[in-house]
């Protein structure tokens, strides 16, 4: 299914882009985010071993979500805020 | 009763500072993190700082209610947008009773705010640009 | 360049604060200690201080070159006189490169200033006048 | 030998005077001028027993001073500054 993924920091420079509308295999986990993305810019390789996926403005890691749950996918670079 | 925000402007150290005072409070600990030069042999003439805004904003309110809850006032505001030196990019300020306590729960906060609230900065280096910094440890 | 001092006058924070910032800093922890409404069932209305005060700034022009040597900046300042509720007793500034080491000097500076300067509380409490306040120890 | 003694806090309350003149066995240490101060106003002794001495504005405790190297001696009840 497709859905926007918001992207940020290093990965939106990478891809030049803020926001970008992927193909995510369902149910959908921090892999099949990451793995969509992936697969659409291989170049982002590096960088995405080091993200984190937040569903719904919250970090996930192994929970599952049916497409109806998820109402905003984001892929987080390693923060450096402070 | 807790403060957070991500913030366009410069902080008003100031203000921020007076929100935290109330006559059950004692002992008020801020952080203020700045812009700095040098960084062992890296030097620093500015930053950007962007953040994933409403989820960094819930993650500070979190973070806020979670030490609120042991008894404190607690206000978090960290600066996005271009930044040049000694300019302030996080205000970090815990009233407590006591001082131990107010110590504790501010380091834990600025420790907490660099490890998991979606914040980046990117740092104009005289040698590069580095996203993050060049060594992007707790520092 | 450290500042010390024993204030007559209202402590200015954000003048205090401004002080410290530098560009080779990254990192300011200031702790300030403001008059408390209650210590356990002990209500406190308000606060006379006196000092020695000649030795006092000696003290703590110790205790701030000391720090300043490991690599700071140090402001110290205690307040005399009448104080009321939430009033600025004491400004203790820390700036330093790295905040692991701001926090821990600070926290040493207002704890060692407790222990050893010489300066005195006189405490107006509802229930009588308290030399040292209710409980003497470190709070 | 007479000295000026300074007081401080609930000592100088305790007297109602903010100095005091005393005699003061020499050579001059933190005991000598407690005995002295006690000697004189005995009321003072529970406080005194709490009191550090300074002599030339610094902490002294089994220093001996001649009195040619005292320019200043105080009397420091326990400290509660902060």
């Amino acid at each position: 299914m497709m859905f926007n993924v918001k992207l940020f920091a290093i990965l939106a420079e990478q891809i030049g882009r803020s926001e970008v509308e992927l193909s995510i295999a369902t149910p959908i986990t921090a892999a099949t985010v990451k793995a969509a993305l992936q697969a659409q810019f291989p170049q982002t390789a590096a960088v995405l071993a080091d993200c984190l996926v937040a569903i719904n403005q919250t970090f996930v890691s192994e929970e599952h979500f049916a497409p109806d749950e998820v109402s905003e996918i984001a892929l987080i670079p390693p923060v450096s805020g402070g | 009763m807790h403060y957070v925000a991500i913030a366009a402007q410069p902080l008003d150290v100031n203000a921020l500072y007076e929100k935290l005072k109330a006559p059950q409070f004692g002992g008020i600990v801020t952080f203020i993190g700045t812009v700095r030069q040098w960084t062992d042999d890296v030097e620093t003439t500015s930053l950007d700082y962007t953040a994933y805004t409403e989820m960094a904003v819930k993650e500070l309110t979190k973070l806020a209610v979670e030490v609120e809850a042991k008894g404190a006032n607690v206000i978090i505001v960290h600066r996005v947008g271009h930044l040049e030196l000694t300019d302030e990019a996080v205000f970090v300020g815990v009233a407590a009773a006591h001082r131990g306590e107010a110590f504790k729960w501010c380091e834990y906060l600025i420790d907490t705010v660099k490890k998991q609230v979606p914040i980046w900065k990117k740092e104009y280096d005289t040698d590069k640009i580095r996203w993050g910094g060049p060594n992007d440890v707790q520092r």
